[in-house]
Formats: structure tokens, sequence, C-alpha cells
């Protein structure tokens, strides 16, 4: 292992960004792929694994990707809920790939909503 | 580099080590793969949390979801349904005392959600066995501002202004005792780090070392330059807390590897290198002198220390030893400043360096709370909102009697002394003291006498004996303890204690002995009516204290009930049971040893304890 | 007349001397038959002094030096010693019994020795009988040694 | 310097000062216990507690080790003080209510009997107290580390490495010398497997060796000295108030050039232990006379007292003539003094106790000026004298298991009986014999020995001290076995020879040279090696050897080994021993 410069310090940080905001549990973004039973059938973990991809595809350390179990609407999907950092969670309903990556690329990384696939703003609460 | 979308924290503490917790994680292993998650699901040790009384503990990320008690059994189940269905299994789940419905995330659980954290602050956060984990979390970004931007003196009065103390015990203000390190003559000095922790009950440096240990040899670069002259420190652990070692040795190789350690840190023109030296447990080599002895090679025992070791110490070369916590706190302090640090705690350090207590302190949480295991309050928090807020309470809903802070050396604390502030300055004033941290929970049924007893029987047991009043004072106050639980005790005894135990304060050699007589002094203080009870009426009302206990047997219950079942009779050792078979039984009190086989064996409850 | 041999004893004057004057002053008889001569040291017995005192009618010679490592002169004595050696080869080849040279280290503590020494040697040229070198080398004879061997 | 007061007695004592001086200077008394002025203060009794007063603070410390500063106001006594030391005295009571210097102590400060009765009392008067005076001499002074405490608490104690006598223990005994309680104890045996030289008692390692010696400086014995087995202790220079002790002084080599030397090597004395027969190192009290001479002296082991081993006063003593000496076994010669000294013992002996005296002699030889008269007077003291070699010393063996005492077996010549003496002491007179290196320095000198083994002088008659080698001399014993007043003589004699030559300025010597001729020397060069003085030059210039006339000792080597015969001995010239042996052999 070489000895390190001050500057290397920034870059280990850097590579390691993506695993603390992890545990860390902050971030820009939050998006939550429902994987109900329904969610499987109906190809949830490939929307999964694509999310999972282009965050790795553009080295988005400050997305977090997981995972919920069903979302109560059972009919509509693949779901996934999109939050953005001090912004109200969006569900998406009828996701495909496609539909994923541009979902990615335009709400969470420009944080434009993508008003065709979404089904709602919000999210019901519990007490 | 791999990105993961699931993190599971598998707790590497030393308590959740012993409760199998490496076998969690290879069961973990085996069943993502089972799922195919390998590629998205990383399993990662991470220090002690804290809540060792929930041990093993897991936590999936980015959820935070905190499970605890885990059972290599309970894993397959875990796998399909949280890391493949993402749903939390509710079994696993914290569930508060007295309250039905389970909290699933860890920052909800009032035990982590009432804490501040600076010395614990990585905890279940990195992998403490990878400098890049600590790295990702600012980890030696403070070593970097000090060495590019600080000179000595500077990181010097940033440490006085925050009003960091020792957290090994005594509270010397770690600025003022760096300064006078710096001031003594001496072209080779040294650092050390304190962890012979041997308090018993208290394990917050050996978690801190097992969670963090970057931070502690970061710290201690730090107060390496600070001081100058000094290019060699030492870490002194014992024995007994081998993980700790090895995340010692393993971190200090790996801070080597990257320079961080050796000649010309960051090519700054700095030395400074480090090494572990092992104590073999003797508790009194958590005093200073006796800890130098010991890393000289000589036996560990105390000196007078009206010449200090911060002028002659470790090889009678000026040295600077501080606390585990204590050097955790220092990065923090430069990173985030010294206003930062000092706007946590109480009273105010800018003209005494005596004057408050700031930041926080690490205490073991133990005894007869639910929820027992580590944890960081700040300074100026009371004792109750720690025993019942981060505690959650007495266990089954019992009365809170006293709490035991500062380990062997500290003091009883009563209940009307539960609003007292966790401060240097106030826990010494009642008797106590702040102590590296342990803290101990009695509640009605804790006898205050035999309590002290134990305490005393521990620093009597780990005292040196080098000198006269602890060596054999101790063991005379253990005595007449001793004969006080068995009813043997008079009132002159009681006098005779009491006056012991201020001369052993005065007069003995080290703080070890000085301290040693806390325990006996704070319950004869708070508690004497205990004492005279024992005394006087020769009862324990706790009814801990066997001798005093006086064994009967309820004839209605016996006869009516048991039908003079006689299983009583056969398993007296003492045979001080009469009566024959389908009649009463009678415990003859002359010959009654007081054993409780009967009360053990009755299956009735018919035998009646006072 | 019985046959009374002439020696001819050449003595170191640190040790064998000094020897025979302490069998003197204790009063240990040695035979009149010895001769002295004094060296400084037995290294200075050139050998031609022992054909000399053969050519000149002595029956024996007795070379008395002090005992190895002691030498006065720290090594004279070797010189004897290997001298000596040489000495008996040239006796041979002139045809005299090399029984008539004797070497030996008598120390000046050793009176008695000497007294043993001198006593031998001359038992030893009586028996030999009279050399008379230069009668014979007259006549011609030059080998006494095939005579008595 | 500071000013401290004490006990309201302001003293000046130099900063860092422990209050147990500064104290000591104010003449007040502080009790202690585990302090020594040998070693560091240890600050483990705590009976010397004080009071240090600076500013508004009290603080309780130890004067053993606590420096004073400038201003300090110290209590020595006050209630508190007074109240600790009563307790701390309490609890060792308790512990050790025998020792005599725990009860001295509490009744010194006012403590009659303890309140704390205690399970690991220790009714032993020599208990060890746990001072740690004996660890911290043996590490801080002795520097041998052989001592330490074992054990935590209670349990504390004082152990040897492992438990057990350890061979890297020097035996100082300084344990033993600073243990308050004599717990510590010194057993006599053997050390390291050496037999002590004089079985008598101890002796320091600085000592004046003979005390008659002049100048009468003491040395240190650097086979006990604690210094040179460990580097620790030093406490004599420490004391030695002129700075005279010197560590470093090695036994060395001085090079003196001296034109004459006087050799006066003494001699040995004769191993009795080789005569089984006499019991000399298996039997307590058979000694030999140097012993016995220590034994008299009154700076000697008893104090110049003859007592037995067991202390007590000998009821007879036998004094064995001729061991090892008149013994063809041995030495064959006399050792000549011991007859009189055999009749110092006895009348000295007879002077000092009332113990019968027996000698066992061959031949009386009182042959000097007034030894006679001496002799007769001893006979008249009632000395029993039998003539009469003794045979053999053995043990007694009637009695209950023997009491020690001892049984001479001899022939007394005289009656012509086989004889039993019982004494309780045996003195036996050893034989002088040469000293045991007397080969190695005869070789130095290339001087001779006579046949006993001492110095062979020049002429036994005429030249007694004067050798073979000019310009060395020989007096006393190393030239053979003689009493005082001939040694005194001889050694006269032999300064007298000396200074008569120093003071003539030059000296004489034997013109015995060798010479090379020039003209007949061929430059052959064989003569260069075989010169044992080197005094023999190959001359470039002339081709021809010459000789040094300073460096030959005319032992005329290279004169019989000339081929040319160009080398002529002076006064052994070739043409002077032809004409020798000429004269020789006329007739």
């Amino acid at each position: 292992m070489p000895r390190l410069k001050i500057e290397d310090l920034d870059k280990i940080a850097d590579q390691q960004r993506r695993k603390m905001t992890v545990r860390e549990g902050g971030g820009k973004a939050k998006i939550t792929v429902h994987m109900g039973t329904c969610g499987i059938a109906a190809g949830a973990r490939n929307i999964m694994s694509t999310f999972l991809k282009e965050i790795e595809a553009h080295n988005a350390h400050d997305v977090i990707l997981t995972t919920s179990a069903c979302a109560g609407l059972c009919s509509r999907e693949p779901m996934a809920t999109v939050e953005l950092a001090g912004q109200a969670p969006v569900k998406y309903v009828d996701l495909t790939e496609e539909k994923a990556k541009k979902i990615f690329a335009s709400h969470v990384l420009q944080g434009k909503l993508v008003q065709d696939y979404a089904l709602s703003i919000g999210s019901e609460r519990i007490q | 580099m791999k990105q993961y979308r699931l993190q599971v924290m598998v707790c590497a503490g030393t308590g959740c080590v012993s409760n199998h917790s490496f076998e969690l994680k290879e069961a973990l292993d085996r069943e993502i793969k089972k799922h195919n998650l390998q590629n998205e699901t990383e399993v990662v040790y991470t220090g002690c949390n804290g809540f060792c009384g929930a041990g093993p503990i897991v936590v999936v990320q980015p959820d935070g979801i905190f499970y605890q008690l885990l059972k290599v059994t309970d894993i397959p189940h875990l796998v399909e349904e949280h890391l493949l269905k993402g749903r939390p299994v509710k079994k696993n789940l914290y569930t508060p005392p007295a309250e039905k419905t389970p909290i699933p995330k860890m920052a909800d659980i009032p035990f982590f959600s009432d804490q501040t954290l600076i010395a614990l602050r990585n905890r279940g956060m990195i992998d403490p066995e990878k400098i890049d984990d600590y790295i990702a979390r600012g980890g030696y970004k403070a070593l970097a501002k000090v060495l590019t931007s600080m000179k000595p003196d500077e990181v010097m009065s940033e440490i006085k202004a925050s009003g960091l103390r020792g957290r090994g015990g005594g509270g010397f203000p770690t600025g003022v005792k760096w300064e006078t390190c710096k001031k003594a003559h001496g072209d080779t000095k040294y650092v050390i780090c304190n962890a012979d922790e041997g308090d018993p009950g208290a394990f917050m440096d050996r978690s801190i070392i097992e969670g963090d240990p970057h931070a502690v040899i970061e710290g201690m670069i730090i107060g390496a330059y600070a001081i100058e002259n000094v290019h060699q420190g030492y870490i002194y652990v014992r024995m007994e807390y081998p993980l700790a070692i090895k995340r010692f040795q393993i971190a200090i190789q790996q801070a080597r590897e990257y320079g961080l350690l050796g000649k010309n840190i960051f090519a700054k023109g700095f030395d400074f290198d480090l090494d572990v030296r092992r104590g073999a447990g003797a508790f009194v080599c958590g005093e200073s002198t006796a800890l130098m002895a010991s890393i000289e090679g000589r036996p560990g025992e105390p000196r007078a220390k009206y010449i200090h070791t911060v002028e002659k110490g470790l090889w009678d070369c000026p040295t600077c030893l501080n606390n585990v916590e204590t050097w955790v706190n220092v990065p923090q302090i430069i990173l985030k400043g010294a206003k930062w640090f000092s706007s946590v705690g109480t009273g105010d350090v800018s003209i005494d360096p005596w004057g408050g207590s700031k930041g926080t302190k690490v205490f073991s949480l133990a005894g007869k709370v639910n929820n027992t295991g580590l944890v960081e309050v700040p300074m100026g928090i009371s004792l109750g909102d720690i025993v019942y807020k981060i505690g959650g309470g007495i266990r089954e809903g019992k009365k809170f009697k006293a709490v035991q802070t500062g380990g062997p050396s500290g003091g009883f604390i009563p209940e009307s002394m539960l609003d007292i502030p966790v401060d240097y300055e106030e826990l010494t004033k009642i008797g106590s003291m702040m102590g590296s941290g342990g803290m101990v929970v009695c509640d009605e049924e804790n006898c205050m006498v035999d309590m002290a007893k134990y305490f005393l029987k521990f620093t009597q047991e780990e005292s040196c004996g080098k000198c006269i009043p602890c060596r054999e004072g101790t063991k005379r106050m253990l005595d007449i303890l001793e004969r006080i639980t068995i009813g043997e005790g008079t009132e002159e005894d009681l006098l005779l204690l009491e006056e012991l135990s201020n001369m052993i304060v005065e007069s003995s050699l080290c703080a070890l002995g000085g301290s040693a007589p806390n325990p006996v002094l704070t319950t004869l203080k708070y508690f004497r009516e205990e004492y005279e009870a024992h005394v006087k009426n020769k009862k324990c009302p706790a009814k801990i204290c066997r001798q005093l206990l006086t064994y009967t047997i309820d004839q209605k219950i016996c006869l009516e009930i048991g039908h003079g079942c006689g299983v009583c009779k056969k398993n007296c050792p003492d045979a001080a049971i009469i009566g024959e078979r389908k009649t009463v039984h009678y415990i003859d009190p002359v010959k009654c040893g007081k054993c409780g086989a009967c009360y053990d064996v009755c299956n009735f409850n018919a035998i009646i304890i006072e | 007349m019985e046959f009374e041999p002439k020696i001819v004893a050449f003595l170191c004057n640190w040790c064998t001397y000094t020897g025979a004057d302490l069998a003197g002053v204790s009063r240990l008889k040695s035979p009149a038959n010895i001769r002295v001569i004094r060296t400084m040291c037995s290294g200075r017995v050139d050998p031609t002094f022992v054909m000399k005192a053969f050519d000149l009618g002595a029956d024996g010679v007795l070379i008395g030096g002090c005992h190895p490592g002691d030498c006065h002169y720290a090594e004279g004595n070797y010189k004897t010693l290997r001298r000596a050696h040489m000495l008996k080869k040239i006796m041979r080849k002139y045809g005299i019994d090399e029984k008539r040279l004797r070497l030996e280290w008598i120390s000046a503590a050793e009176g008695d020795k000497f007294q043993e020494v001198t006593t031998t040697f001359t038992e030893t040229i009586r028996s030999l009988g009279p050399l008379d070198w230069r009668k014979r080398i007259g006549k011609g004879d030059r080998t006494e040694h095939t005579v008595a061997v | 310097m500071v000013t401290v007061k004490i006990d309201g007695i302001e003293v000046q004592v130099q900063e860092d000062t422990p209050i147990l001086k500064a104290a000591e200077k104010a003449g007040i008394w502080i009790p202690t216990m585990c302090h020594s002025e040998l070693f560091e203060p240890y600050g483990v009794c705590r009976l010397c507690s004080v009071e240090v007063i600076r500013g508004k603070r009290t603080r309780i410390v130890t004067a053993c080790n606590y420096p004073v500063r400038e201003g300090l106001t110290i209590q020595t006594n006050s209630a508190k003080i007074q109240w600790i030391r009563k307790i701390i005295m309490e609890l060792m009571l308790s512990r050790w209510p025998n020792v005599k210097v725990v009860s001295e102590m509490a009744a010194k400060l006012g403590v009659k009997e303890s309140r704390f009765p205690s399970l690991e009392r220790d009714e032993a008067e020599d208990a060890c107290i746990l001072c740690g005076r004996c660890v911290n001499v043996c590490r801080e002074v002795v520097q041998a580390e052989i001592l330490a405490f074992a054990h935590r608490g209670i349990k504390r104690e004082v152990v040897l490495p492992f438990g057990d006598q350890s061979n890297k223990c020097i035996v100082c005994g300084a344990c033993a010398h600073v243990c308050p309680t004599g717990h510590i104890k010194m057993v006599v045996e053997d050390y390291k497997g050496k037999k002590p030289e004089f079985t008598l008692g101890v002796k320091t390692p600085i000592s004046v060796p003979t005390l008659q010696a002049v100048p009468r400086v003491p040395v240190i014995d650097t086979e006990s000295c604690i210094y040179f087995e460990t580097g620790g202790c030093q406490t004599c220079a420490k004391v030695c108030e002129p700075q005279a002790i010197n560590y470093k002084m090695e036994d060395e080599i001085v090079e003196v050039e001296a034109g004459q030397v006087l050799l006066t090597t003494g001699y040995d004395l004769f191993d009795a232990s080789k005569l089984a027969q006499y019991g000399y190192g298996r039997l307590d009290n058979v000694y030999s006379s140097l012993d016995f001479e220590a034994i008299l002296n009154s700076t000697g082991p008893t104090g110049g007292k003859v007592v037995m081993k067991n202390g007590n006063e000998p009821r007879s003593v036998g004094i064995l003539h001729c061991i090892g000496s008149r013994d063809v076994e041995n030495h064959p010669y006399c050792s000549r003094v011991c007859c009189m000294y055999a009749l110092k013992f006895a009348h000295l002996v007879h002077d000092r106790t009332d113990a019968a005296i027996y000698q066992f002699y061959i031949d009386m030889r009182a042959f000097g000026k007034g030894y006679e008269e001496f002799y007769s007077r001893l006979l008249d003291e009632g000395i029993t004298m039998i003539r009469g070699k003794a045979a053999e010393v053995v043990e007694r063996s009637h009695g209950i298991n023997g009491d020690g005492s001892l049984l001479i077996r001899c022939e007394d010549t005289l009656i012509g009986k086989f004889r039993e003496i019982p004494v309780d002491m045996v003195v036996l007179c050893n034989a002088i014999e040469p000293r045991h290196d007397i080969e190695a320095i005869r070789r130095i000198f290339s001087i001779s020995k006579s046949p006993d083994g001492f110095f062979l002088e020049r002429h036994p008659k005429l030249d007694p001290t004067s050798t073979m080698s000019d310009g060395i001399y020989i007096a006393g014993c190393a030239q053979g076995p003689k009493d005082i007043p001939d040694t005194v003589a001889q050694a006269g004699s032999a300064a007298a020879r000396i200074l008569s030559i120093i003071a003539k300025g030059e000296v004489d010597i034997d013109p015995i040279r060798a010479f090379i001729d020039e003209k007949y020397c061929a430059g052959c060069r064989m003569c260069n090696n075989l010169c044992p003085y080197s005094a023999i030059d190959f001359i470039d210039d002339k081709k021809i050897s010459q000789i040094n006339d300073v460096l030959c000792k005319g032992c005329g080597t290279c004169v019989a080994a000339c081929p040319a015969s160009a080398i002529t001995g002076k006064g052994f010239s070739d043409a002077q021993i032809f004409a020798e042996l000429e004269g020789l052999l006329a007739i």
C-alpha cells in the first residue's frame, strides 16, 4: 500500500461514500422498490437491479436503494417510491426497465418528476 | 467500486461475539448466497453498538432496522423475509419493556435516540478492521488539518479551550496535562493510552477500541504533535481484551502502511510510532505510575506521585497518559472546534480548567435496569435520565434504591440525588466520582451492606499490597463488613469501620487505596439505617444476607396443601427439619444452617423467609 | 695398571658447572677421571673441541648443559643438541664409538645428578677401553667401532 | 535554598529535600518503618505521614519522599497525623503482635493494643512485616534483583525467584542486614562451591589485607564486592569523603625498568587437606597454623579469643608438628619455623585459656638465639610434649552422636606406647612450600630451583643471596624456609649488595664477548640468526657481520658455528680452549 498524501484522504472517503451513505441513512434520494410477492411476480426484481445498475453507472453515491413489502396496490406492480431529500415521496407504477431508467435520469438525478408514470405524490402515514 | 443495495451490519463487539455473532455472519453469508443476493448485499462486521444486553445485534441498512437477540436459526427466515422481500421480521425486533409494539428502527429506540455520540460516533458504522471505512467517515482529517495548518501551540490551546478533561476517572484537564508535559524538561517524551480498563462492569474503552481503533490512534498522533518531542507512544491494553489487542494491532499496521504512523507523516517531517503493550490484568495497573512500571517491565505497583508523571514518567521521561475515551475525543475537537465541544456540558472552563465538565461521557450501564449497555450522554444530563430514559427504568417494575458510579472507587447515590447532573465536581461532592464510567443500578432487592462488601472485596483483592493502609486496612474493613453480614457486628463496628475508612482515604499511597472505602463511606452515609438493621436487629432488610434470615414453615400451607410431603426434610443438609410425613414440619432454628435448600425444593411455597 | 680413562667435560657455566660445584659442596664424590673445561654455554662447544680432545688423547667427552628451556642464553643448549647429533655421525665416520660422547642436561641444583652422570660415564668409557685414536690413525686402524660392534 | 516551617520551626534546606531530612535538620523526629538512607524512599509504611499546608490547601503526604518547596508549612504531629499513625500501628499490631520493632513503635506512638482482630495474625517474633527494605536494597543497592514481592494485597510476600535459592543471588547479605525483624537470616554455607579460605567468620569485601602492611590501605576484594558482581551498591564511594574509592582500578602490569631485582616472593602454606588423616577441611576445629594465627589476632574474627566453632573455649588443644614437612611423601625438608611458632601458640593458648596443651613433635628444633630458653620456659608452663608424629585425628565416637570433640592418635616414642589424646581443638603446623607459581618466576629471571623447589642461590655457602643471573637476588622463604631473623638478615644482605652496585654508578660486566675478525668474515650470515640476543648484524656496506658488544652476552654459540672461524669468544677463544685441552690431556 502506498503512503498516503493528504489529498488521498478525500479520494478514499469518496470511494467509500456510497457505503457510508447507506449506513448513515442520509443521501439525496431514496428509491424504494416494493417487493411483496406480487411485486416480485410482476418483475420488481428486474426493476431493482436496473436501479442498482444505474446507481453504479452514474456513480450516484448519495442515492439509497431499498425495498419494502407490498404497497397494497398489487395490480399496478411493479411499483417504486422515489423520495428526494426534503420532498414528498412520489410513487411510480407499472414500471418497466426503460421507465425505471428514465425515472432515475430525470427524477432522481435532476429532480424533475416524471408525470407520465407517477401515481401520486405523498404517502399514507401509519399512526 | 462495487455498490451494494443493502448493508447488514453484524456487531462484532466482545459481548456479541461471545453470543455467537461470528456464526451469525457465516449463516448470513450462506443464506444470502442461497437467495442469490450476494451482489446487492454486503455483510459487515462493526464494533460494539453498546446495547450489549440485546446482543447479538444485527442492523440492516439503509433503513436502520435493529435486530436483537438473534440466533443462527433465525437467519434463514430473516434473509428471506427482510433481505429478499423487504419485510422486517417482527419477532426479532426490539420491544421496549411494558410496551407491545416493537420499534423497528434503531434510531427510534430510546436507548439510542437519547444518546449524544462523540466518542462513539463511528459505532456500528464502520468495519473497525478497515482503515478506509474510518477515512470515509472523516478519519485522519483532523491529523491532516493539524499537520498542515496548525502549530503545536495552536493544537494545545484548542484542546485547552474545549474543556476536555480526563475520562479515566480523575477528570484532570487534558490541555493542562499536555501543557505541563510539553514544558517538562526532556528530549524524549512519551504518550500512553491507558486501555487497562479494570472496573467490574465497565467496558467502554474496550468497546471504543474494538469499534474504532483508528480514532484512538489519530488522537494520540495529534497529542504527540502538540506536546512535541514525542516520537513513541504506547497503548497499554489488558490481556483480557484479546479482540481489542487484535484490532489495535491491525489498525497500527494499516496506519503504518498508509504512512500515518512512522517517519515523516504526511511528508510534514513529523515522526511518531505506536506499539501495543499488554497488561497482565492487575486492576492497579490502571493507575498511571503502576501502568508505567508495568510497561517498563517492573512489577505493576504505584509510586508516590509527588513528582508527576508528566515530568518523570515512563523511564523517567516526561509522559502524557490519557484514557482511551480522552484520546478519541481529540480528533473531533480539532475537526469541529473547541467551541462546538464546549457547547455541550456544564460550567465554564474559559478561566478555570476545572470549572466545568464538557463534552460527553460514556457510561456502561449495568444492574437492575431494563436496558443495559454502553451509553454516551452529554455532560450535565441527570442521573435520573440515564436510569429511566436510556436505561428504560428498573426491571420488573421494582423500586429504585441507588446507583453506583465510578466503579469500585466510586460511591452509591440514593434516589434523593437522582437529579444531580453528571459532572465531575458534583459527583465528587456527594462522595462518589465520575470514574471511568461504570454505572450500576440497584433496586430494592439489593442489600447495600452486601453491595459495599462486594466492591470492597474487589478492591481488597486487587490491592497491590504495597502500602499498609490499603493492604491491611481494606482487609480489616472487609472483616468488619463480613461480621456485620453474618450478624456478629456491633454498633462499635460501624464507628470503627467509618474511622478506618476515613484513615485509608487520607493515608493511602495511590488513588486505588484512597478511593477504595468510597462504596462503604457512601452507603454508611446514605443507607445507615440498613447497616443499623444488620447490627441492631440482626436483620437484612433486602433479604440478601443469608445468615440474618430466619426460615420458618407456614404450617397451614404445609399441612393443607402440601400434606406434609417431607421433601424439605429430605433435602435439609443440617437435619434441622422435624416432622413426620403427612404432618406439619418445623424448622429447628438452632440447627438451621440457613442454606435455603428447603426454600428451593418446597413445591408449595410453604417456606417463609424473614 | 688398570686403565684409567681420560674424560674431558665441557660444562656450561650456569648449570652443569654450578651443579658440579654443588656436588662438591654437598660432598658428593665424583670420579677423578673427569677433567673439566668451563664454557659460558654448552653452545660454545665447537665440534672441533670434541674432535681435538679425542685427538689429544681423551677417551670420552661429556658435554653438560642446562635443561631445555632453562638456558641462560635462551637457546644455546638447543644448538648443542643439534651439534651432538652431528658429532656422533662424524665420530662414526672416524671410527669412534659414539658412546664416547655424552650430552647431559644437569641443572645447577642437580649435584647428585652430576655425580651419577660422571660416575656412570666413567664406567662406560672404562668398559670401552682406551681410544688411543692418534695411535690408531698412525697404524691406519680407523675402525674402532667395527671392532667393538 | 528554601525556607520551610516545620511545627513552627523555620529551617533552610535545598529545594526538593525530602521533608524527613528537613525535619531532621529542625530536630524533629518523624516515625519511619520502611525508610532507609540506602535506597530511594519507598513510602509504604505511611508512618511518616505529615500535613503539608500550602496556601489554603492542606494535604497529607509522606515525609520520606515529599520534596519541600519554598513557603511550605508542615505539621508533623497534628491530631490528625497522630490518629493516622495510631491506626497504622493498630493495623500492624493486629497482624504482627510479637515483632519487636512493631510493638516498640506502637508503644512510642501510644498504641497499646489493636482494635482490629485479624485472621492473618502471625505470632512469630521475626515475622516479615513487608516493609520492602530487603527488596529495595537488593534492587537498588545491590542491583541483583533477586528478592521481589509476589502476590497481591493481603497475600503479598517477599519471595525468591520461583521460591527457590537462586544462583543469581550473590549472597551479599544486604537483605539480612536491612531486615528490621530478623526475618532474613544468613546461613554460612559454602558459597558457589568455593571453600572459604578462613572458615572463621564473616569478612567484609573491604579490608586491610595485612594489618601490619605499609601503607595500611584498605582494598576491595573484587570477588566478593557487590559492585563487581552486579554494578550496584557503591555505598563506600558514597560515604568516602576524600573520594578515594576507585572501582576502575584494575590489576595492572606496571613495567619498571630496573637494573637489579630482589626476589622475595615468599612461600605457600602446605594444604593440609591433602593429608586426610588429620581432618583439615572436614572436621570442625581442625585449623591450619595460619587459621590459628587469625584466631589469635586481636583484630581477627574472634577478636583474639581462643574459641571453637561453637563459641566455647576449648578444654584441650593439640598442636601437631611437621604436617607435610619432614615427610618423604610430601616435603622432605624441615620447614624450620614450625617448632617455634608451635611453642608460641602453646604459650598464647596457655595465657588466654585454661586448656590443656599437647605438642606432638618429631624433634624439637629450637636452634636460634633465645629459642631453647623459650622451649624450657614452655616446659615449665606445663605444656605436655609428646615425642611422636600424630597418626590421625578422628572425631570421638562416644557420647551422644559425638560431641564434636576430637581424638589424636599417635605413638609416644619416648615411652614406646600408642596413645589417644582427646582434644577439643587441633592446630596443624603446615609445611612451608614453594610458591605455586615459582616455576614461572624462575623462567622469567633465568634462575634455577633447588631440588626442594625453592629458588637456587648462586652458592649455598659463599653467596646465598645472589643467583646465577647477574643483578637477580633472592631473600626470605623464596630461597628456602626460614624464620623472621634469618629473612631479615638475608634481605639486608641482598639490599647491601644491590646498593653497593648502585653506589658505584657503573656495572662491571664480564669481558666475555664474541668478536668477529673482519679479515676472515665471509659474510655468510650463519651467525646472524643463531644469536639468541640478535646482537649480530650484517653490515651491507662491508658485506660482513658485526657484533654489538652491548647486546652480546658472550655465550659463544656463534663462535662455535662460524665456518670461517672468524669469530673469537673473548676469554674462551679456540686457542685458549685448545690450550686447556692440551693441558688437561697432557698427563
